[in-house]
């Protein structure tokens, strides 16, 4: 089969996310798309899987002008997708989530759930997952998650998959068996469309390379292309892919964490006896598969954890027990693991959403009066200083891409008198560009004297960033080591085979 | 060509849209005014012999029903003396009064995700409030009406916020318990207006005495008219909203846990105390808008006090999409038809209920702009052509 | 001075209407005019029972008529601006129906003197509730408690099971009057024959505690708490709670024996109760369509006296309560005639049935 | 999460509220009346020695309280309903008997009143079950309940046929939803002032062909026929479930049949999957090629066609007229009871059931003679409604994506 776009325009309102774009896509044949945040690769895809409708060019199906008008007609062609955003029910379990839309029925229509359950065993043993299949997608950890999406897309048999930056929350080990599955589909004769920001699963299996910049194909690359070349063709300019830090000015152990234990809703035991200190102008990072309870640890230091013992301590004070309010308050910075979620109110403005944690205090309240002169100066200020890209400091944050909204999550914890900065997964998603500069900011809070406190799932930022890191696993610290430790060892213990 | 340009301009905005709204609706409440009027109905007997009758006596009914609402809510003409040509306007205000108040407070519930469908029973608890201060105390006007008010304000503001605090506490949904609220509300204020604690001496109807002289709001045009001092108060309220909601730390948490409450409950936000808040400040205006009926309107508490306001508050409030601006005018629209359905009743003998049926349309209608622009072919605003 | 409308009103309705249809054509330059409570005039009971002596007037006397319906959720200030635009609309007497609007109906007297009004449930008072008398105002009340009695009385009698029941909409005094006549009539039944007949939703020595539905509207409540009273043996029924009573009608057609008793007009004669009609006891009547009419005729007769020395209380004196004839529903022997004489002593003041128009 | 404290807190409370009443039992025994007219055999009346059966009753509370409070605080784990359940039953009996100690409990005649109440209150959270399940907040339920209610006299009257008269009732609700759906839908407008809006529509017009047309013409246009009872064989003759359950009109056998169905349907079909996740994230159904806008459609008007059926039980079940108004807030209570049942039929259904108990329960209480005013009474089931929210209920969760309009670009 082959797919060809031809100068596919698509714009929202006055802005052109895409603009004549051409692409093909061709069976035994992997195709990567590469761009920059914002760049218009998810448009793009939408677009083709009829979810948009263009309002320019048209999609070319084995030699046929085609018209799509929803995802339906897209999939009856013979099209699958994994969206970049979860297109799953959280409160239906992995069957359901997987048989929507082409559900297997007895009688009457009733749903006939062994056989979807079946199903889902099928696919998962042929790919080597591990799923249950009346697990509610919910409950579930992303990377656990990400899977469903796949095996959703796999399961129609689709001729044509297009992969919308599936491994932005897998884990080093889940992208590998994913690039596996890529391998073997390509090689069953499909044509995939892969969008990824990390150059190394770019150069590991692609067969062309496509890169966008603004909403237009700016040229092909190939996959014997350097890293460095492949970012400045995305991005526009030079690129410096190795975090630049000086050598960590250690002062006092300032953070301690000492015997935390905690439990879940369900009684289970999330966290287990973890301890931990973190010296000031240092970077620990805190490594490991999602879902061992680094989500819970954070948690836990922000206030919002229950059932939890032991002991946090900054500088000397018990953090733990304390409201979330107070806990901020004594200096800690907060950059959730889910920005959406839980770090912007998407329907405020940028300039709203700067003061979050601080609208009930100087400079941008006066009792209870907001000072909007001073938040518009201090927003303007960060927009340039952080380079957010939106068109004013009034801008809804929904209307921000991913990178652009975690910069203004970084540029508010950042702004304030910290004691320590919590940051989970502060890069997922975000394109080169935008985790070279996160990392600066990172590194810059570092060395203002406070300590860091990182969650990271990729290897390369653990040990690019951190001055220590330590792995978690089912809920325990079970080393903490030096950065330069091989990869083969970190993912050890990961797997949770101790040192 | 630039003519044309300014009529497509001037069609295309939303500006139009209401009029064209209440234009569609005038015409669908025409067909049941016309089809209740006594003389349609004997002319469309003869219809096939004098068609001629029928049209006029539709036309005349119609007419006649809806010049009447104009006369009883705008301006009307025909009165004798300027102030009764003025009147009806002040009688709009005087409905739109509680109507707004309600409004604005349910519209400070909704902005912050919660859906408080009790001002009805938040109104009846502000009346009781307030008609306990304002029967009970002698003490000077300066004191004694601010003291009503801010009772009023109180009670709407006790039950109210119970109603966050349970949530803040057990979860129970809002909606649930306010639905309860209201008939809760209502039968206890029937109940107290059997007792001394309300009805009033050597009286065997459920009514209390008038409110004391000082704790009254004053009529703000004289006697001949119903106006009074709580359209003021309605007023600062509305610029008090706007303010508590855009101008204030503690409205920028109301409106961030309205959008996302778990950045911001991340973010330090105190999400019991901010329900509890968001609640009592919503019943406390609700509560106002009872306050304002017993001191002002109708000076003595009775079970009808609460009318049908607090239901009204809900449309007026989201069809003013939960701004205060917006709000006063949905609000003046709303008091407009209340205060013109008496004399299109008095004067032409139109069905009360047509003026309900009017004014549902009118608000569907005012809600849908592409609705009014397919059925009026009017060309569409820029924005949604792109 | 007597009103006018005592001389007549012991005449039932059904008399004067056919005789006088035919002066409807000739018009008369006077305009009557009403506004009703709540309820709206439809409401098979109270309202309707009013609006229906405007409607006779219009017909009978030619006159125009206006009236104007109160929505539910209607406030006070809303029966002032009725009042005050049938004013407006050049009404030369408006009628007040119902006890709410006493305020509005004594503040539009005082603003319009040369208008005359009348108020149906209730008398006029100043602030304080000391009474006032407008010589525009003419006061309209029923002690429908007289001829509750007749009909506890005629119950007592009748009932099977030794027990009755009674319910009201709201408990309002103008509702509670007929439940308090209905209960000593039945006493007096008790203390004459030694019996022991009971009534359920009244046992309470405090009025407040009686049974109610809690509003006026929803029919399936009064069937409800109808079928319960029968569940306790309840062989006969007095709602007072005007459409809501419908409930009670269609509770007694599922079950063998039971009767009920109308309030405010004939429910005997009225369609919305012709489904169980043979199950109608008696009606409690309190004749407003009567008064309506009387006093609209002695305002057009230039003899309209308002003042509170001049209200007028419905009685059986006078004719304004009463029980309905005997109709499907055979009365004991020998109860029709107890009843006249119950009447005549209630006339004479041999027997006093307490009420709130008595003390 | 800690588990949560509430349903051991409120048991003690409610157990508190108990020992309240129990020394004031008077009377000697409990007479309980089974019997009704249909049964197979003569039932006597039933007599429980009060006392004894109260003192049973609160072993019963007491057992159940310990038992929450052991697995909250010791062995952190939830109270099972079963238990809140025989707690609830304990509790109400020991209620019954407190009022109803020295007279005669009508035992069938309570319950089947309370199921006629829940009536139209269970179909009107069936059709907010299925409107809000697929995304569509259903404030419109009044609205439907009445027209239905409405429709049915009036056609049943002309037709003289009940059959008749439910199908058009039927119509009638669907197309009240059918404004509410495409307002909502199509036009974007907010659900919650369409289905505000579209109450206070049909109440405007409901009334006003009633006074213009009904009270003119009652015996041509509202004189319905009512259901007649049709007894099941054998299932009747059970002792109290029977009668209550068995011997009932057909429109009540129908809501059985909706209730299952319904249940059914939304979690055991094709069709109730795609409607809820539809109902949960309509983007993610567009994105398997379900057609949203045509889910939420049929939908809500198959709920509004249950509330019109429901809304021909007030008259051609219940009251065999159409009275101004007659559904009275049924609609908000129905509300109510879909969200204190989770959104899910059956709970809903037995949410709606409690409350017309507690109505009908207080109204017992009215007739046997109690010491509190009427309008004390008349607040049971409100009260009740927001302590079992507040203290079993608690937090829920409604479906994702209800109230939100689906745009496509
Ligand atoms: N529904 C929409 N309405 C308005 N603007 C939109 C919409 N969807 C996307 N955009 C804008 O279009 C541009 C392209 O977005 P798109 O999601 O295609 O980016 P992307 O290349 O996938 O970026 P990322 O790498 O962050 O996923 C962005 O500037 C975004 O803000
Ligand atoms: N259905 C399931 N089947 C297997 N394991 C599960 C399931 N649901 C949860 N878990 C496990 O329970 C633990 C807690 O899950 P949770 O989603 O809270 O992870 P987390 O620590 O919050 O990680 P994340 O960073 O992904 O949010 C994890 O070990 C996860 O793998
Ligand atoms: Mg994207
Ligand atoms: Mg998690």
């Amino acid at each position: 089969m082959r797919l060809e776009l031809k100068g596919i325009t698509k714009k929202f309102g006055d802005f052109t996310a895409n603009d004549q774009i051409d692409l093909v896509a061709e069976s035994g044949e992997i195709h990567c798309l590469l761009g920059e945040n914002g760049a218009g690769k998810s448009t793009l895809m939408n677009v083709l899987y009829g979810l948009y409708q263009a309002d320019g060019g048209e999609i070319v199906l084995d030699g046929k002008p085609t018209v799509f008008a929803g995802p339906g007609e897209a999939m009856k062609a013979g099209i699958g997708m994994v969206h970049q955003h979860f297109m799953l029910i959280p409160v239906f379990t992995v069957a359901e989530n997987v048989i929507l839309g082409h559900e297997p029925t007895k009688a009457l229509g009733f749903l006939d759930v062994d056989k979807a359950r079946e199903l889902v065993r099928e696919i998962s043993e042929r790919f080597g997952f591990d799923i249950d299949p009346d697990a509610v997608v919910g409950d579930l950890p992303v990377g656990v998650q990400q899977r469903v999406e796949i095996i959703k897309a796999l399961i129609s048999d689709a001729q044509v998959l297009i992969f919308d930056e599936p491994t932005a929350v897998l884990t080093p080990q889940e992208t590998d068996e994913l690039m596996q599955i890529m391998r073997q589909l390509k090689d069953e004769g499909k044509a995939i469309v892969f969008i990824t920001h990390k150059l190394r699963e770019v150069k590991e299996v692609a067969d062309k390379i496509t890169v966008i910049r603004l909403g237009k194909v700016v040229g092909q690359a190939k996959p014997s292309d350097s890293s460095e070349q492949l970012a400045s063709m995305m991005v526009g300019r030079e690129v410096d892919l190795s975090v630049d830090k000086q050598p960590a000015q250690l002062g006092e152990a300032s953070f301690q964490v000492k015997n935390l234990t905690a439990f879940s809703a369900q009684g289970s035991k999330v966290l287990d006896d973890v301890s931990f200190e973190v010296q000031r102008g240092e970077i620990f990072v805190i490594a490991g598969v999602q879902g061992n309870g680094q989500t819970e640890l954070a948690e836990s230091i922000l206030g919002i954890q229950d059932k939890v013992s032991g002991s946090i301590k900054l500088e000397g004070k018990e953090l733990l027990g304390r409201s979330v309010k107070n806990v901020l308050d004594s200096g800690v910075g907060f950059v959730p693991e889910d920005r959406t979620e839980d770090g912007l109110v998407a329907d405020f403005t940028i300039a709203e959403n700067l003061m979050l944690d601080r609208s009930d205090r100087p400079p941008f309240a006066k009792g209870i009066q907001l000072q909007l002169k001073k938040l518009h100066e201090f927003a303007e200020e960060k927009l340039k200083s952080y380079d957010i890209r939106a068109q004013s400091i009034f801008s809804k944050a929904r209307q921000l891409s991913g990178g652009n909204q975690q910069k203004v999550v970084l540029a508010r914890e950042l702004s304030r008198d910290l004691k320590l900065l919590v940051a989970s997964q502060p890069t997922r998603g975000l394109d080169v560009g935008s985790i070279e500069f996160v990392h600066e900011q990172i590194v810059a809070a570092r060395d203002s004297g406070i300590p860091v406190v990182i969650i990271a799932t990729e290897l390369d930022e653990a040990t690019q960033l951190g001055d220590r890191v330590a792995v978690m696993y089912k809920g325990k610290i079970v080393g903490i080591v030096s950065p330069e430790t091989p990869r083969e060892e970190l993912g050890k213990l990961m797997a949770g085979i101790s040192a | 060509m630039k003519q044309q340009n300014l009529v497509r301009e001037i069609f295309s905005g939303n500006a139009v849209i209401p009029i064209f709204a209440v234009l569609a609706s005038f015409l669908f409440g025409g067909i049941l005014i016309a089809f209740a009027n006594e003389e349609v109905q004997q002319a469309s007997g003869y219809f096939f012999s004098r068609p001629g009758d029928t049209i006029s006596a539709v036309l005349n009914s119609v007419f006649g029903a809806y010049d009447a609402l104009f006369r009883g809510s705008i301006f009307n003409y025909q009165a004798s003396s300027a102030e009764g040509m003025i009147k009806p306007l002040t009688e709009t205000l005087a409905y739109a009064t509680p109507i707004t108040l309600a409004g604005l407070g349910l519209a400070v519930s909704f902005r912050s995700g919660l859906f408080n469908i009790g001002a009805q029973g938040q109104i009846i608890f502000g009346a009781m409030f307030a008609a306990y201060v304002g029967l009970s105390f002698e003490l000077p006007f300066l004191i004694h009406m601010p003291m009503a008010v801010l009772a009023g304000l109180l009670g709407g503001a006790l039950w109210g916020g119970l109603v966050g605090l349970l949530k803040a506490t057990t979860g129970a949904n809002e909606v649930v318990v306010t639905i309860m609220f209201n008939y809760v509300a209502l039968l206890l204020l029937t109940y107290l207006l059997k007792t001394p604690v309300f009805q009033a001496p050597n009286q065997v109807n459920p009514i209390s005495s008038p409110v004391a002289e000082s704790s009254r709001l004053p009529g703000i045009l004289g006697d001949g008219f119903r106006l009074h001092f709580g359209l003021i108060i309605m007023l600062a309220m509305v610029v008090a909203v706007w303010w508590l909601m855009h101008r204030s730390s503690i409205g920028y948490q109301f409106r961030a846990l309205g959008y996302n409450p778990s950045a911001a409950r991340t973010a330090g936000i105190n999400i019991p105390l901010t329900y509890i808040l968001v609640m009592a400040v919503s019943g406390g205006l609700a509560g106002m808008a009872g306050a304002s009926q017993v001191l002002g309107a109708d000076r003595q508490l009775t079970v009808g006090i609460s009318a049908t306001f607090g239901f009204d508050a809900i449309t007026v409030a989201l069809l003013g999409r939960n701004n205060p601006f917006g709000v006063l005018a949905a609000g003046i629209l709303f008091g407009g038809l209340r205060s013109g359905a008496v004399l299109m009743q008095a004067n032409q003998g139109v069905p009360v209920d047509i003026v309900l049926v009017v004014q549902s349309t009118i608000v569907l209608f005012i809600a849908a702009p592409p609705l009014v622009r397919s059925l009026f072919r009017l060309p569409k605003p820029k924005a949604v052509q792109a | 001075a007597a009103a006018p409308e005592e001389e007549e009103s012991a005449e039932g309705t059904d008399s004067g209407t056919s005789e006088e249809t035919e002066t409807e054509t000739e018009t008369v330059d006077y305009k009557a005019c009403m506004v009703s409570d709540e309820g709206g005039f439809d409401d098979a009971s109270f309202n309707e029972e009013a609006f229906n002596g405007l409607q006779r007037a219009e017909s009978e006397l030619g006159i125009e008529t206006a009236a104007v319906e109160s929505n539910t959720g209607a406030t006070l200030t809303e029966y002032s601006s009725a009042i005050d635009s049938l004013v407006g609309e050049g009404c030369d007497m408006v009628f007040g129906v119902g006890f709410a609007l006493a305020t509005a109906v004594r503040d539009a007297a005082l603003a319009n003197p040369d208008t005359d009004f009348a108020l149906i449930d209730s008398g006029l008072s100043n602030d304080d509730f000391s009474p006032l008398s407008l010589e525009n105002v003419k006061p309209i009340q029923y002690d429908t408690a007289e001829a509750a009695f007749l009909a506890g009385y005629l119950a007592a009698a009748t009932t099977e099971t030794g027990t009755l029941a009674t319910y009201g909409g709201i408990l309002f005094p103008t509702v509670t009057i007929f439940m308090d006549g209905f209960k000593q009539g039945v006493d007096y039944y008790n203390a004459e024959n030694g019996t022991d007949v009971s009534v359920l939703g009244a046992t309470d020595e405090d009025q407040a505690n009686w049974s109610a539905t809690g509003d006026f509207s929803d029919i399936a409540k009064g069937k409800n708490l109808s079928e319960q009273f029968i569940d306790q043996n309840a062989d006969i029924i007095l709602p007072v709670a005007g459409p809501v009573g419908q409930g009670t009608g269609q509770a007694s057609l599922d079950s063998e024996g039971v009767l009920l008793i109308g309030v405010d007009s004939d429910w005997y004669n009225l369609e919305a109760h012709a489904e169980y009609k043979q199950n109608i006891l008696t009606s409690i009547e309190k004749k407003m369509s009567d008064a309506v009419f009387n006093v609209i005729q002695s305002g057009l007769d230039g003899t309209f006296v308002g003042g509170d020395e001049n209200q007028y209380v419905g009685n059986l004196a006078n004719g304004g309560v009463r029980i309905s004839p005997e109709h499907e529903v055979a009365y004991p022997d020998g109860i029709q005639t107890a009843l006249e004489a119950l009447t005549d002593q209630i006339i004479s003041g041999e027997l006093v049935v307490n009420s709130l128009y008595k003390n | 999460m800690k588990q949560s404290k509430k349903t051991p807190i409120a048991l003690m409370l409610l157990l508190a509220v108990a020992s309240l009443i129990i020394p004031n039992v008077q009377g000697q025994q409990l007479e309980v009346r089974v019997a009704t007219g249909t049964d197979l055999f003569p039932i006597p009346n039933i007599i429980l020695p009060s006392q004894g059966f109260v003192a049973v009753m609160l072993i019963l509370m007491l057992a159940m309280t310990a038992l929450s409070v052991y697995l909250t605080f010791v062995r952190n784990r939830k109270t099972p309903l079963i238990a809140v359940i025989a707690f609830g039953f304990g509790l109400v009996m020991t209620v019954l008997t407190w009022l109803f100690s020295g007279a005669t409990m009508g035992i069938t005649t309570l319950l089947a009143g309370s199921l006629a109440l829940a009536v139209p209150l269970i179909f009107g959270s069936l059709s907010g079950a299925l409107s809000e399940r697929v995304g569509i907040i259903n404030i419109a339920i009044e609205g439907q309940l009445l027209a239905g209610a409405f429709t049915s006299a009036l056609v049943a009257s002309v037709t003289d046929s009940v059959l008749i008269g439910i199908f058009a009732a039927m119509i009638a609700g669907s197309l009240v939803a059918a404004i509410l759906a495409v307002f909502s839908i199509k036009y974007l407008v907010d659900q919650i002032i369409t289905g505000v809006v579209i109450n206070v529509l049909i109440i405007g017009l409901t009334s006003f062909l009633f006074s213009t047309l009904l009270a003119d013409n009652i015996s041509i246009l509202n004189q319905p026929p009512r259901f007649e009872r049709i007894s099941i064989p054998l299932l009747s003759q059970i002792p109290i479930a029977g009668p209550v359950l068995f011997n009932q009109t057909l429109i009540v056998y129908l809501m059985y049949l909706a209730v299952a169905g319904v249940f059914l349907a939304l979690f055991k079909t094709r069709w109730g999957l795609r409607l809820r996740s539809v109902g949960e994230y309509p983007k993610a159904s567009d994105t398997v090629g379900i057609n949203v806008f045509r889910t939420r459609y049929m939908s809500v008007m198959i709920g509004g066609a249950l509330a019109g059926l429901g809304g021909s039980f007030f008259t051609l079940g219940q009251v065999g007229a159409f009275g101004k108004e007659m559904t009275n807030g049924a609609g908000y209570i129905a509300l109510a009871a879909l969200i204190f049942g989770r959104w899910n039929p059956i709970y809903a259904a037995m949410a709606a059931l409690l409350f017309g108990f507690a109505l009908n329960l207080q109204y017992a209480l009215q007739i046997v003679g109690s010491p509190l005013p009427s309008e004390f009474l008349l607040m049971l089931p409100y009260v009740l409604t927001v302590v079992a929210v507040a203290g079993l209920v608690g937090k829920v969760r409604g479906p994702a994506a209800a109230g939100k309009p689906y745009v496509k670009s």
